[in-house]
């Protein structure tokens, strides 16, 4: 007889090997979950770039997800069900397990060979010796199971052992009380060419649902009340996706064609794969030689009228610096994105970080100021890649736009918009003047910005290059005045922005008090959690998330001023701090994590607590 | 490449040329070369506003300031990458890639090979003096061995760069060779490359009188200039020197000197050009010794070496994204925004 | 590359492991090249500490991790690079350059061109497996045109390029081509290069099981091999096929297959191969139509395509380091500081 | 009957067409003026970087020497005597002008053809109208003058011509009371082997000298008395040639070979040449394919057991950004040397700038820290490239070396060190261990710096690159915590570079007092001159010039609070303001120019005086 236990939030882990298909269980739960109502975020963790070996610690592949009746901030720091295909995967997440969580383990993927490949000391067993003690431990032979009730299936066991996921997603729909057409629709899609094998799944589906009437340990179930989420259209959405649907809203919103020229690099790649599919949008995408190589088509691409965006991570960043000084001479239209990754030179590829703030703001030769807007969420990309195409094309500048992989790769329910509420994005194309009068390139209206002169535009015909320009004619000057005029002129440009920008206003908290959270980027779930935690023991907090790193929103020093303390969490040594402190000349508490993982909550809490203990010294 | 054009107001040389005072050094072999683009541009009827000229940097890459056109003069090396872009942004604009052999072939050497192989449809220009003008004479990647220069004073040891071979290694649909002292064959260069669809890569020996004067004087100077000069027709045979009096023809695939006047060989014995030959070309590619240094060097050969068909990259694109569109129909927003899996909080 | 070694203790394959567990994908052709590389180096005999493997990134740059020898897996393309200055600072050191088709193709295009003219002394392997395998599976530059990948979801668009046509091209001194599943004609391809002195550039077909599998199967399996795969040898005639039926015969520089069954010609009417002639090698790269899709397309050829001898350019730097020295003496600080014009104040 | 005047100081600019040989005329009234004991300075303004046809503005080319009995800093803001070959010449350096100057100019460079080339309208004089009005103007026809003194020389006009500017220098050498022998000297070696240029150069520098018997407009000559220099050796340098120096002594000091790899770019080119010249010293030359090619060879040198070295400027150090990231996870000895010149882009090759600060500081991905040093004149690039050389050897990193364009150029006399007084750099290079202790590429010393263990040693095999390390071993390591160990790592080695630099010291002025003028790079020579100017009036000034700006002398902050206000002139936006507001959090105040010229004397004290007056308030 089993009991129902309500819950407000859940983090489940599911783990096994790259080939037990977690990815997938995952994306189908989380459907299931977001259709459900939950608000959720979810984060995979993939094996690093090489493939290893089957059933070995490096070969792990896992899916997290965090869903709940309330708002959920972040995919969450510490699981309450990890489900565990192999021991390798039992292995790598049980540090991160909270106390008294279960765990449900495939027992048939705990044999003395995937124990070696797990490294585990001979004779050594962890479902037979004390490492599981405190937690619900369900061990089930997953793999027979599933044989079991596939065994009418004309399938060989390897085709049949492919159904496992489907057996465990079958538990964890009833576990949670959920329904199964979902999940039923989503095989029916994704299998309808291959029917034996999506019976089979589904029979192992069914087979998972109905464990409990067969294992006793099932003792209780539970549900995770629909949060109360804003009316509206959501779906479900990955950083990298909605990143790709943002710079096509901008396309189509600005009517120019969008070009992406780029050179693969994780954890950036999909942006590129994702835009190719988009031909029927009239997208241009071009695989370049390398990253210079990519800018520099991007910046053609621009020149010719299209919306030219390049894309990469750190490394190729590094090596697009001497083209961003070109488009910042040019000054045209184009769009840099560098979703960030461990570093510094290659470092760690597949992990997340914040650390290319600095060069983006600072990484080029000579006085080259550039705009830079950086992505705080998944489904926030979508606003920041359209911001970033609004600003270049409405400032005729190159603008820098940041991500991370954390955001690349996670995922959260996202309101999304109708094309027709989306605004319009304007474009200044420059036009033969009247009755002789020549054609200035470099003649500016009030915010310093020039009008966009397309070739093949008739009488417009001009030579743009590297080489310092004259005033308004654009032509190579070398005179001092000029350089020092145009110089203060693409500065004040780049500043100007900022009148273009809403005014900064607290993500979350009170206006004014003991202390600001301040943050950009991926940090957004953790300070936001933070924020309310310390709301609730009765502290007066605020959290301020940038959008904007360069120009930065007018009244932020306003808001710094209204504080006793600011604290900037950061996934870099401390790279925002060093900006605040230039500009604002304000003393910043540092938080800084440089492990390529996000910071967790708890981290964070505790350390603004021991913050504000010394704030009442 | 070439783009046909509507209709036609006659142009002269001089509607090409802008209000910048050109700064190439006086007696520099660019201001030919200046001069000979400019009339072929009149000649082919294109409006200059459907014409751009992208550089990179160097001397020779200070072209686009000096034509009335759209121009980019844009940073060192990355021209054919900027140039890639336009042309896949607007396939309709007749774009001149103007570069030097430290430009293209040093610092620009991967987008060049990269550039020759996904053939996009304009006209490389490679502005060959075998050395760095503009910071002042080092040696080139095209620079002969043992060269004393400004970065090399004890002599350079490089092996150097063979454009014709490297460019034949890299796939390319067109490539010519022509010198800036011999302006009638220089514009009929110009004139084939951009008659060509697809990336036509023409060297020009240029000569720069500052820092390398003279380097191609062999080839262009009246005195030796027959001896050493191989002036390629299609379907003509390979004749050369004072009176034609040489020839060269093909033993196997071992090319041979032929002396016509001994009178045993005439000129049907001769090898005959075929600009569709790729395996002639390779080995019309390797005519590469001194003449000056080495007497029975071969002639360096001038004019088409080989030109083929093969579709351009932007083309090929378009292409995709009609297919593709026609195949899924023009994309919805909505339903891009939108995906599979959307749902409703009432 | 080669260089002696002196005392002499016999190594095996198996000292040249380090204590890393390898990170490839099980099944990929990496492990048999690592595997033969490191039996090739006992043979060798040249001992580990003298012996330095340079790579750039991708899976197959992995390669220095698993070589208990000196090692650096260092930026992307830029292998050779960091190689050259290696070679210049130390001369002694045998150096194998590690590189991928996109690493030493794509990004390293440039420094893969001068490397290859300098002609730096050391081993250059380039494992083609036609795909970017590191980054998950987008199309390289040597990917078959209408590819589809990650990236190129509706076909990709490039015309590939053709690693021996621009080794050639860039008058490489070493070009030759072998695969990962002959094991017997890796390791004797391994020796051959490193035999060479100059800049051995050896292509490997590599299969990349997981996002490329069987690229080259028609090369490389049972089934096809014969008919497919051409073994060069040097002073021998070209012949393939089962029970070597086939062969290609040269009329003029126009090579034809020949059915040797048929009987009219014979062994003697067929091409011998001589890897010292390069307008044989510039026609023998150009066999590189795929027979699987192609029925008449040549065969593809394996073995040592070219090779010449031609000087190393850390040992012209190195004499002409020597030769000043001898000529201005060893420099002196005290000189060198005061200059010409010095005065002093008293 | 002439007079004989004395000055203090002259400031003399001579400028013509490039083809007359004006650099020459003023490098050897140079080497006459250093050797009559004058303290000097001298700054040559070449036509930019294309050859301009004869005659025209562009085509102009001047040499500068400012030189004293007093000590000089900087080569003068505005010229006491300008010599103009022709009219180019004169339009050119007019405005540059003292009140009174004496003009010398050479009528026959004034005929309507040179009129015309240097854009003067039709039927327009300057030696005719009132332009030179309030100017002391010696007309001569210098050109005529040659021919004549030349008659009997058996050569076309054409060479004779080209001894004009012996005549010139010959009159100079006379105005200033100097003897002939030098320049004989000077041009004996010189024309060794070309006899009847020698002597007709002779020739014209006697015609040049006795001018004064025939032209009566000469009444009175100059003397300026040596200069209270130190006593020692001294020579006259440029800037680029010292650091030449400075690399190559390191390399003898240190016992490592010198490998320069670099990819030629102006104002940095010259270094490549001059080394080139000097493998006699065992120096190793690669002009490399491109600055990517140019510093990854000096990383497989270094790597190889070379001191690694590669040079560029802004454009170049951009491209370079990558392989830097790769060096910093090497931990190998690396100097990468950035001559500024003006940006951004290609910017303005040929002029100075030193605003490439924040990229030597920030432009690389991920937390990647590097030394910086800066060189502050023209014989200071000596010490400041042996510093480089130490620290990156020293502390196994690369060390990022910034000069610019006017420090390149620009010439002083300097008090050369004997070698023998050069201090050793020290190496530590790994050795195996005993009894089977395996090698740790990644042990360190208490300063975290690592052994050397350079390829072909015995027992030290181990594997490098660009992805994480594991501390100690060196293996590819993602685990976190070690990732931000390692960070950690990096960054206190580069801060303990501090703990082995001298204490910032006062460069000139008082201890503390109302204003603290702190510099770097090339204004030296200016912010010396200023601070004194100001202390003469009795302010308490004092001024700071920083060698080392990563990481800066630990004392710096202790100095900065001593100080009611602090002026950073920069010849860029404000870059080094920047990071002193992030590192100090105090107010500065920031002169900038931007104009591709250095900071006059008399703008930067205008602007410190009004500062002051505000403080007295
Ligand atoms: C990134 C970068 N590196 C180096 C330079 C300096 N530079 C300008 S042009 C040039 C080479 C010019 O030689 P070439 O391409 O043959 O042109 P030429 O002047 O001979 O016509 C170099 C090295 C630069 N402007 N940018
Ligand atoms: C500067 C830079 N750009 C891009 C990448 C991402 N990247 C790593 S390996 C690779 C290509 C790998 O392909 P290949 O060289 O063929 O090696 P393979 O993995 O196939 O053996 C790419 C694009 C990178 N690491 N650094
Ligand atoms: S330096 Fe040479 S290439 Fe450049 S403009 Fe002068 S002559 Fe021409
Ligand atoms: S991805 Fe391909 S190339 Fe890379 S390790 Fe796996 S099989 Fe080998
Ligand atoms: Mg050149
Ligand atoms: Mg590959």
């Amino acid at each position: 007889m089993t009991q129902t236990v309500e819950k407000t939030d859940v983090v489940i882990k599911i783990a096994g090997d790259s080939g037990d298909g977690m990815q997938l269980t995952g994306s189908f739960f989380t459907g299931d979950t977001a259709l459900s109502g939950n608000d959720l975020a979810t984060f995979p963790d993939f094996p690093a770039e090489i493939r290893a070996p089957v059933g070995t610690v490096a070969g792990v592949s896992g899916f997290q997800i965090h869903f709940g009746s309330r708002m959920i901030h972040t995919p969450g720091d510490a699981f309450d069900v990890l489900v565990a295909m192999n021991a390798a995967a039992l292995k790598v997440n049980l540090p991160l397990l909270k106390k008294g969580a279960a765990i449900i383990v495939n027992e048939d993927g705990f044999d003395s060979k995937n124990l070696r490949l797990a490294k585990y000391e001979d004779g050594e067993n962890p479902l037979e010796d004390n490492t599981l003690e405190g937690f619900e431990v369900i061990k089930l032979p997953i793999t027979k199971l599933t044989r079991e009730a596939l065994k009418d299936f004309d399938l060989g066991n390897k085709e049949k052992d492919r159904s496992k996921n489907m057996l465990v997603l079958g538990y964890l729909l009833w576990r949670y009380n959920r329904p199964l057409e979902v999940v039923e629709k989503f095989l029916t899609t994704k299998f309808k060419n291959k029917p034996t094998i999506l019976e089979a799944n589904k029979m192992a589906l069914y087979a998972g649902y109905h464990l409990a009437d067969t294992v006793e340990e099932f003792t209780s179930r539970y549900v995770v009340k629909p949060a109360r989420l804003e009316k509206g259209k959501y779906r479900n959405i990955m950083g990298n996706d909605a990143l790709i649907l943002g710079l096509i809203a901008a396309s189509r919103k600005s009517g120019l064609p969008l070009f992406y020229g780029s050179y693969p690099i994780t954890p950036a790649s999909n942006i590129l794969h994702g835009l190719a599919k988009h031909k029927n949008f009239g997208v241009k995408t071009f695989q370049a030689e390398d990253e210079i190589a990519a800018i520099c088509s991007a910046i053609g691409a621009s020149y010719g009228g299209h919306l030219g965006v390049t894309g990469t991570s750190g490394p190729g960043l590094a090596l697009k610096a001497e083209a961003m000084g070109l488009a910042v001479m040019l000054e045209i239209p184009l769009v840099i994105i560098d979703v960030q990754r461990g570093g510094p030179s290659t470092g760690l590829p597949t992990k997340t970080e914040q650390s290319d703030l600095l060069q983006a703001l600072y990484g080029r030769n000579g006085e080259c100021p550039m705009p830079v807007v950086a992505a705080s969420s998944p489904s926030d990309c979508f606003e920041a890649a359209f911001e970033a195409c609004r600003i270049a094309v409405q400032h005729m500048t190159p603008v820098i736009l940041l991500s991370d992989g954390y955001i690349a790769n996670g995922s959260e329910p996202w309101k999304f918009p109708k094309a027709a509420d989306i605004p319009a994005i304007e474009v200044q194309f420059a036009k033969a003047k009247e009755n002789g009068v020549p054609f200035m390139p470099y003649e500016r209206d009030e915010n310093r910005v020039r009008k966009w002169a397309i070739p093949g535009t008739e009488g417009l015909m001009h030579r743009v290059g590297g080489l310092e320009k004259e005033d308004l004619t654009g032509n190579v000057s070398y005179n001092p005045a000029n350089h020092q005029h145009m110089v203060k002129t693409r500065e004040t440009k780049v500043e100007k922005v900022a009148d273009f920008i809403p005014e900064q206003t607290m993500d979350t908290g009170s206006e004014s008090g003991e202390l600001l959270v301040l943050g950009w980027g991926s940090t957004f779930g953790v300070c936001q959690s933070v924020t309310k935690l310390l709301e609730q023991e009765g502290h007066k907090v605020g959290h301020v998330h940038l959008r904007h790193l360069r120009p930065f929103p007018k009244n932020l020093g306003t808001i710094l001023r209204r504080f006793d303390k600011i604290l900037i969490p950061e996934i870099n040594n401390g790279q925002l701090c060093k900006v605040i402190r230039d500009h604002f000349l304000v003393e910043v508490e540092q938080y800084n994590k440089i492990q390529g993982v996000p910071i967790t909550k708890y981290e964070l809490f505790d350390f603004a607590k021991k913050l504000m203990v010394n704030n009442e010294r | 490449m070439s783009v046909a054009t509507t209709d036609h107001t006659p142009l002269k040389a001089k509607d090409f040329a802008t209000d910048q005072d050109v700064r190439w050094c006086p007696g520099c072999g660019d201001y030919s070369i200046l001069k000979q683009v400019q009339t072929v541009l009149a000649d082919l009827g294109k409006k200059p506003h459907e014409t751009v000229f992208i550089s990179g940097i160097g001397c020779s890459s200070r072209f686009p300031y000096y034509v009335e056109t759209y121009g980019m003069h844009s940073i060192h090396g990355r021209a054919p990458a900027v140039a890639s872009g336009l042309r896949m942004a607007n396939p309709d604009l007749g774009v001149w890639l103007i570069t030097g052999d430290g430009d293209g072939l040093s610092i620009g050497g991967n987008h060049f090979i990269h550039l020759l192989r996904r053939n996009f449809d304009l006209n490389m220009l490679l502005f060959n003096n075998q050395i760095y003008g503009l910071t002042k004479g080092q040696y080139s990647p095209t620079s002969e061995e043992n060269k004393r220069t400004a970065s090399t004073p004890f002599g350079s040891l490089d092996h150097p760069v063979n454009p014709i071979a490297l460019a034949l290694g890299s796939d390319a649909t067109f490539v010519a060779r022509t010198m800036d002292r011999d302006v009638k064959h220089l514009r009929e260069m110009l004139q084939r490359s951009d008659a060509h669809r697809g990336t036509s890569f023409l060297e020009i020996y240029q000569n720069c009188n500052i820092f390398n004067d003279g380097a191609f004087f062999t080839f262009t100077e009246k005195a030796t200039k027959s001896d050493t000069a191989l002036f390629l027709e299609n379907g003509q045979p390979l004749i050369f020197g004072k009176d034609a009096n040489k020839g060269i023809r093909l033993d196997g695939c071992k090319p041979v000197l032929v002396d016509l006047a001994a009178g045993e060989l005439t000129k049907d014995d001769l090898w005959i050009h075929d600009e569709s030959d790729l395996y002639k070309a390779q080995i019309l590619a390797r005519f590469f010794d001194d003449p000056a240094t080495n007497p029975n060097a071969f002639p360096r050969p001038f004019g088409v070496i080989y030109q083929t068909e093969r579709p351009c990259y932007e083309d090929v694109l378009s292409a995709q994204v009609h297919a593709v569109t026609e195949q899924l129909g023009e994309g919805d927003l909505d339903e891009l925004i939108a995906g599979r899996n959307a749902w409703e909080i009432k």
